[in-house]
């Protein structure tokens, strides 16, 4: 890592906490814009937050403008140049795709209001709240899960594929390793990456791969490619783990045979989290300067017990989920923090359980 | 790595070549017949991406395959007639024509995608048919090589018929030689009353041809489903096949194989562990170094005389 | 030639009006406000100095690619692999400007060099193969593209990652290695000025030095090239040697003047789009500016609308493929220039050759 | 109704670009005749022809055939009414056989594919018929140019043609192969075939025409009978003044030799040994004359002179330097000049300026040359002295050479090459496809150049051009050098004509005096 410029200090972080005040008028004359740092389609946390866009539209009645900034990053600050001149009341983002601008246009707007509905920086400017989900708790009780149906069909090896090999998704790889070995502590973790997260015949390819080689249940977080799993798995007649939204519950009009092998999903709530933290922002409580994290314990994250998870899963493994996200509630269990994980150590997790 | 070399020698693998390779052979026989003619379509991967999308939509609207199929080639011979109609009849530059369509596709089908599905990432939630898989009656139990060469999607198998389709329509048919005269001396062509415009815009309509059955092969059978951008340069690809075959069908059909080869390779790879970054680029590092022995080798045979 | 020269003005205006025309029915059938829509996408652009501003330095990046594109098509070669370059040369760049140490006007000249260094090595892959060995360098460059990005990529994430961050990207960049912005209110940095010089010295290189003439010989005829005494190796490869630095410094210019760290983890796109405009202006290196400011000019409409009517994104590049094809369209009312030439030229009294 | 098969009036035609090649163009054909269009270079001929064949639309005037008015949109209709073309250059696709590119457009057809059995039989029988003969399954690109010509022909007769135009035919070809067209061209004219021949050559025009027309500035002059019209009246007639192209040659004083082959043995690609024993040498003020044959052996010498081919055996040395390990750049730096035989393949850049044109063989003149750039001064300077020098027709320096009509892209080919005076300049069918005026321009130069002691290599097809301007003159027959003449005196073309065709040969003490007669 390079050393630290002599000049650290920006000024960005800041400890006192921005006044907030309540939110006088009807909550319909509330005005919200959200910016999406990157283009939707990606099946999770864009997507995710435009349906909060439609949520707090439809719970609260206010109208919410969204602006969809595609994946050029030097396209965010004009953007939010705009909407900061747009009077809006609170500006909303999600994930970290936009945090260099986002820290600028906060402080050349410290008057304005911004909440990250998913997001993870360190130093927080003092008019910007940041949601952070507790990505390895979610992805821990999918490793459970795994191994636990592993053991059921008699595997000593489960599967993981990723869009690409990034830190956003080398995140739920770590829970997952650990959520599994909590169960099997031998178990291996055959782990593989698309290389894109849309190229969904590539994605097919690696999920065919991995259930040849035997594994039969595979977790995946790999965005548009991970469908392409989901029909390798229908494919071969074996199981996945969906990531982000309920998978099983999109698919089972459209792709029946596609939602039976969606054992469950590890899923954030990014909607509801918004519709609790904008209401919070209206009643002037949000912390602003602040980062706070979301995790089982808040609702925020966690796993779909659909129709599909009580039926692929039998009564006493559900039993152990349950006890074993108890555990995780009460803070009993050690979860490796994957925020600041260098690269080598990653690989070291990584390669440690690769078969 | 024992387990890579089995990996590598199973059924499975050498069977997955032929799906990879599916779309990478319509596209480069596309590319061939409009290269031929003298009208390098560039545009494969955006045609391809149309009719991908084409297929989907209206497989699902009519829940009929064979119509999506049709649709996914009307889709992709309209698109390549406007590319047509624009270079010859306007004279617009052909690669910034190609340029163009490409870049219409990427945005029109993820617009479309969300008319039609409220998504921008994948049709999913539009049930859409997909084309059957043939499995082909006795040589399906022959062990090995029915694994490999039985059970195939149906355009896999027309993929096939593609090949030996340009070959023969540039050996030995008179479209094929007015298409040859027109590529190689325009002039020539013109002088004996073959109309070089209307040869051009038929060769570029059958590269859309090609470009639809490969789009439907992505998104009826391949996978059931559009996604967004789901060609993934597999047109540029062909563009880069069919040069390396140096412009013949067989050649090209070849260099798609040596392709297919080198993307199983790497999906193999990255399933042990491999560093991801590094072993996606197999297939463009083979293809480079192909290219690079079969030019010096080509270079030295011509210093020699 | 006046006279052919205001009716192509003519034919681009008719050819933008049309494309705007079929633009507004498609954004009728799509838009609530299909009026305000267009005019924001048309005039919005100009309406404060921080949109002009946005049209500067979107123009940037894609001037260099064009330049860079644009003498390769001089010289006859069909290269695409702009998009490699851009990327490679941002990532060894921002090694530069990470780790390094130097005073501040230095630093970002070095870091540019790094990136042009980067951007010749990249290009001298396709350039030597296709000088040495006649390899097909369209086929060459596409696949550089990709092993850059797969190469660059694996750099990024074992040695530039920034792991306090959760997404790709790497540390950030010492200040001292940024490029200013020159206009204050605005994002326009000092790349515009690397640009714009980048682009008279490409001008006159090749319009103005024995080295361009041998360049545009060799495009236009390679075999008199040899004849005349010229070595079309020498040629092939000191094309590639130029565009190579021009992309990279591109790519690094984008890096250092609008972002704060190395955070493309796709290609950028950039190859492609220094094609077009390349092709646009007609491979001449100030035609380039233009070209690029017009793309330029087309973005941040097409963000503008995007922002602030609900015309999605996605609806823009179709407006842009109808404008691309119609103002390339060499043809287009064809048949009224030929009538209006005839028209002025009175048959019987003018000369045979050379008088137009 | 008139007697005649065609009339074409008031034809005008403006080009896209403004050009206008012809502004008021009256011809007319009577059946069975041939009719020779000559004009200077850029008159207008090939539009009007081009027009005629359907190829370019005419922008005033009416085309009457058969008593009929007739309007073609493109070349099939005019095919279709029995009207062939043999264009300027050739229109064969090189990589087909001569059967395919004989029935290209109307293929025999067997089924879905190519009866090629068919195709080959019709071809013979046409050859036959028209007393053509060519051999069906050859690949075209491995044709002599008689040959091609032969198949150009036969082509628009297997479509019926009943009106041949025939642009510039002979400028390609060597004396007996134009025997031999003019041969069949009668035979044609016999079976009531009518055809039009465009040409440069006068003498050949008198040979065969009956009648002709005079172009000029895109306007027709006048028609003549040709029995009526002496050859330099038709002279006058197309430049439009008297013309003497008649030169004067001064003392004849050699210097050095500056070129000089010994032994040279050269092996083609297929085995075939097209050069045997080759030595001469050239004489510092001398022009020395290569007649020949196409195919006999020239072009690998010239190739392997101007460095594109290999020496495998042998010895070549200008100004007594070997030039084996040299390439084409290498010699360029030793004052060497090369006027090549194709001119679009290797003479110009044709989207390149006319001035970038004259000076690209000469970059590292200092005197063009300012600061590490070109001095676009000095270039103009110089090339406004050679567009006056050498008459060549354009807008300035500053139009792309490509759209200069064929003589004056010449021209610009000529000047560059002569203007830097080069000590050795090897010169290959200067004038080809180039009228009397510009013909007379490029010989006075090569000759000029000569006397300032210069050395020499004209290689040319045109016997004519060879015996005018030759001060020895050797012919090669077969890869050898079968004749060597100190002094052209008393030569003419019937005698030259026995030694090209290997009929006569002189004694190896005679051939050898090409190399002796240097010490
Ligand atoms: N396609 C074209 N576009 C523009 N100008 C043209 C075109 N073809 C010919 N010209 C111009 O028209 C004029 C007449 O050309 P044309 O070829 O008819 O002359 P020509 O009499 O055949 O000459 P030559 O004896 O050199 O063959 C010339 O100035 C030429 O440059
Ligand atoms: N589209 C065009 N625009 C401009 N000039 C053209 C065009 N087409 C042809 N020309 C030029 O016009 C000239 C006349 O063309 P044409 O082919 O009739 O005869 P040519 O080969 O030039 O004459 P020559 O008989 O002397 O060889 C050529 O030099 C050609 O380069
Ligand atoms: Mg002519
Ligand atoms: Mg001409």
């Amino acid at each position: 890592a390079p050393e630290p410029e002599e000049s650290t200090d920006t000024g960005a972080a800041s400890e006192e906490t921005a006044e907030t005040e309540r939110y006088e008028g009807n909550a319909e004359d509330y005005k919200a814009a959200l910016l999406i740092p990157g283009s939707l389609g990606d099946k999770s946390f864009f997507d995710a937050s435009y349906q909060a866009v439609g949520l707090l539209e439809e719970e609260y009645g206010m109208d919410v403008d969204y602006v969809e900034c595609g994946t050029d990053a030097s396209k965010y600050y004009p953007a939010y140049v705009d909407l900061c001149q747009g009077g809006y009341d609170l500006i909303l983002t999600v994930s970290s795709n936009g945090d260099d601008a986002l820290i600028q246009i906060a402080e050349e707007y410290p008057d304005q209001k911004f909440i990250s509905l998913d997001g993870e920086l360190d130093d927080i400017p003092s008019n910007v709240y940041i949601i952070a989900p507790k990505n390895n708790e979610m992805s821990y009780l999918a490793g459970a899960v795994a191994a636990l149906k592993a053991q059921e069909l008699g595997d000593k090896t489960i599967g993981f594929v990723g869009g690409m090999d990034i830190p956003g998704i080398n995140e739920f790889l770590v829970g997952y390793i650990e959520g599994a070995q909590q169960i099997m502590p031998d178990i291996q973790v055959q782990s593989s990456y698309v290389g894109s997260f849309t190229d969904t015949a590539k994605g097919k390819e690696n999920g065919l791969l991995l259930y040849n080689s035997g594994i039969s249940v595979v977790f995946t977080a790999a965005g548009q490619s991970g469908i392409g799993v989901l029909d390798a798995a229908v494919q071969t007649g074996n199981y996945v783990i969906g990531v982000d939204s309920d998978q099983a519950e999109a698919l089972k009009d459209s792709q029946p045979e596609m939602a039976n092998v969606v054992i469950t999903s590890a899923i954030k709530n990014i909607p509801e989290n918004a519709l609790h933290i904008v209401q919070k922002a209206m009643d002037g409580e949000v912390n602003y300067g602040k980062k706070e994290y979301y995790g089982l314990k808040e609702g925020a994250v966690g796993l779909a017990e659909n129709e599909f998870y009580q039926k692929l899963m039998s009564e006493e493994d559900r039993q152990t989920i349950s006890d074993l996200k108890e555990k995780v509630m009460n803070g009993e269990v050690e979860l490796t923090e994957t925020m600041g994980l260098s690269t080598e150590e990653l690989s070291e997790i990584r390669d440690k359980v690769r078969p | 790595m024992k387990e890579f070399i089995n990996l590598i020698f199973s059924t499975d693998f050498v069977y997955s070549i032929f799906r990879v390779m599916t779309p990478l052979l319509f596209a480069s026989m596309g590319a061939v017949i409009s290269d031929i003619a003298g009208t390098p379509n560039i545009a494969l991967e955006g045609l391809m991406l149309m009719a991908a999308f084409s297929g989907m939509y209206f497989s699902y609207l009519t829940q009929s395959a064979l119509i999506g199929l049709v649709m996914a080639l009307l889709t992709a011979v309209l698109f390549a007639g406007v590319l047509a109609f624009f270079t010859l009849y306007y004279k617009t530059n052909i690669i910034l024509g190609g340029i163009a369509l490409n870049s219409l596709a990427s945005g029109g089908t993820v617009f479309l995608l969300y008319l039609a599905a409220k998504d921008k990432g994948t049709s999913v939630s539009l049930a859409s048919k997909t084309l059957p898989n043939i499995h082909i009656p006795i040589i399906e139990n022959i062990p090995v090589l029915g694994g490999i060469v039985s059970g195939h999607n149906i355009l896999t198998y027309v993929s096939v018929l593609a090949v030996a389709f340009t070959y023969y329509l540039l050996k030995s048919t008179d479209l094929g030689f007015h298409i040859r005269a027109v590529g190689e001396k325009k002039a020539a062509a013109e002088s004996v009353g073959i109309s070089t415009t209307k040869i051009q815009a038929v060769a570029l309509l059958l590269s859309g041809v090609m470009c639809g059955f490969g789009g439907a092969f992505m998104s009826m059978g391949y996978v059931s489903w559009f996604s967004r951008d789901m060609l993934s340069s597999r047109g540029w690809i062909a563009l880069a096949a069919e040069a390396m075959g140096r412009q013949t069908a067989l050649g090209s059909a070849a260099a798609s194989f040596l392709f297919g080869v080198a993307d199983a390779v790497s999906n193999a790879a990255a399933a042990q562990g491999l560093p991801s970054d590094l072993v996606k680029t197999i297939p463009y590092v083979a293809t480079l170094a192909g290219l690079t022995i079969f030019s010096v080798r080509l270079y030295r045979k011509q210093k020699e005389v | 030639m006046n006279r052919e020269r205001s009716f192509n003005i003519l034919r681009t205006a008719t050819a933008m009006l049309a494309a705007i025309l079929v633009a507004f029915i498609i954004i009728i059938l799509i838009s609530d406000q299909p009026v305000q829509s267009i005019l924001i996408f048309l005039l919005q652009p100009f309406s404060s100095g921080r949109y002009i501003g946005n049209i500067a330095e979107t123009a940037i990046p894609l001037i260099f690619s064009g330049l860079s594109m644009a003498v390769l098509f001089q010289a006859g070669l069909f290269n695409l692999g702009g998009e490699g370059v851009y990327f490679m040369a941002g990532i060894a760049g921002s090694i530069a400007a990470i780790w390094l140490k130097l005073p501040i006007f230095i630093f970002p000249l070095l870091c540019l060099a790094v990136g042009a260094g980067t951007g010749i090595l990249v290009m001298l892959v396709p350039g030597v193969l296709r000088a040495k060995f006649n390899a097909n360098e369209m086929v060459t460059s596409l696949m550089m593209n990709n092993i850059c990005y797969g190469v660059g990529c694996y750099i990024l994430n074992n040695m530039m990652r920034d792991p306090t961050v959760s997404t790709l990207v790497s540390y950030k960049y010492r200040s001292a290695a940024l490029l200013p912005t020159i206009i204050k209110g605005t994002r326009v940095h000092a790349g515009i000025l690397a640009a714009i010089l980048c682009a008279v010295l490409v001008y006159i290189f090749l319009y103005k030095t024995k080295w361009g003439l041998q360049v545009r010989a060799t495009g236009a005829n390679s075999k008199f090239a040899k004849y005349s005494g010229m070595s079309v190796t020498k040629v092939i490869i000191l094309v590639h040697v130029i565009a190579g630095a021009i992309a990279g410094c591109g790519g690094i210019v984008e890096c250092l003047g609008l972002h704060k760290r190395f955070e493309w983890t796709a290609l950028p796109g950039y190859g492609f789009d220094g094609a077009m405009i390349a092709m646009l202006a007609n491979n001449n290196p100030l035609g380039v500016i233009g070209a690029a400011a017009f793309v330029a000019y087309l973005r941040v409409g097409a963000d503008l609308v995007n922002r602030f009517a609900d015309v999605p994104t996605e609806m823009i590049s179709i407006l842009q493929t109808l404008i691309i094809l119609l103002i390339s369209a060499e043809k287009f009312l064809h048949k009224y220039k030929q009538k209006w030439i005839e028209k002025d030229i009175y048959i019987g009294e003018v000369q045979n050759e050379g008088v137009h | 109704m008139s007697d005649y098969i065609l009339e074409m009036n008031h034809i005008a035609k403006i080009y896209g670009n403004g050009v206008v090649a012809n502004s008021d163009v009256n011809f007319n054909l009577k059946k069975g005749e041939i009719h020779a269009l000559v004009g200077e270079n850029g008159a207008g001929k090939s539009t009007l022809m081009k027009i005629l064949f359907g190829m370019e639309q005419p922008s005033r005037g009416e085309i009457v055939l058969r008593g009929k008015k007739t309007v073609f949109s493109g070349s099939k209709e005019a095919i279709a009414s029995g009207i062939g073309m043999v264009h300027q250059h050739f229109m064969l696709v090189e990589s087909f056989s001569v059967a395919q590119n004989i029935v290209l457009g109307m293929e025999p057809k067997k089924g879905l594919f190519i009866n090629h059995e068919e195709a080959v039989r019709f071809t013979r029988e046409m050859g036959e018929k028209y007393n053509l003969p060519v051999e069906p399954e050859e690949i075209t690109k491995n044709l002599p140019v008689g040959l091609k010509q032969k198949v150009e022909i036969l082509k628009a007769l297997a479509r019926g043609a009943e009106i041949l135009i025939l642009d510039e035919p002979t400028a390609v070809l060597t004396p007996q192969e134009i025997d031999q067209l003019f041969e069949e061209l009668e035979q044609l004219k016999a079976q009531g075939h009518t055809i039009v021949f465009i040409s440069h050559k006068i003498p050949e025009i008198k040979q065969i025409c009956d009648r002709i027309t005079v172009m000029r500035s895109g306007r027709t002059i006048d028609t003549y009978l040709c029995d009526e019209v002496t050859e330099q009246q038709i002279s006058n007639a197309i430049m439009g003044c008297e013309l003497n192209t008649s030169i004067e040659r001064r003392k004849k004083e050699y210097g050095e030799a500056n070129i000089q082959v010994a032994n040279l043995f050269y092996t083609d690609k297929s085995g075939v040994q097209v050069l045997k024993n080759i030595s001469f040498c050239v004489r510092k003020g001398m022009i020395f004359g290569i007649a020949g044959v196409q195919g006999n052996g020239q072009v690998e010498l010239i190739d392997i002179l101007t460095r594109r081919r290999a020496v495998q055996n042998g010895e070549v040395r200008f100004y007594g330097q070997d030039i084996s390990g040299t390439d084409q750049k290498g010699i360029r730096g030793i004052s060497f000049g090369y006027i090549p035989e194709d001119r679009l393949e290797q003479g110009v850049a044709a989207s390149v300026s006319i001035s970038e044109n004259m000076i690209s063989n000469n970059l590292e003149n200092q005197d063009f040359q300012k600061c590490g750039m070109l001095d676009f001064k000095k270039i103009d300077e110089f090339v406004d002295k050679n567009i006056k020098g050498y008459e060549i027709r354009c807008a300035g320096g500053s139009q792309p050479t490509g759209m200069l009509s064929g003589g004056n892209m010449q021209k610009v080919v000529v000047a560059r090459e002569c203007e830097h005076h080069p000590g050795i300049l090897i010169a290959e069918q200067p004038t080809r496809g180039v009228d009397v005026g510009a013909a007379y321009i490029i010989h006075k130069k090569l000759v000029q150049l000569c006397e300032q002691g210069s050395s020499v290599l004209l290689v040319s097809a045109d016997l004519a051009e060879i015996l005018k301007l030759s001060d020895v003159l050797a012919v090669m027959y077969e890869g050898e050098i079968v004749a060597f003449f100190e002094s052209t005196e008393g030569l003419n073309e019937e005698k030259l004509g026995l030694y090209m065709l290997g009929i006569e040969r002189h004694t190896p003490e005679q051939i050898r005096k090409a190399v002796n007669w240097c010490e």
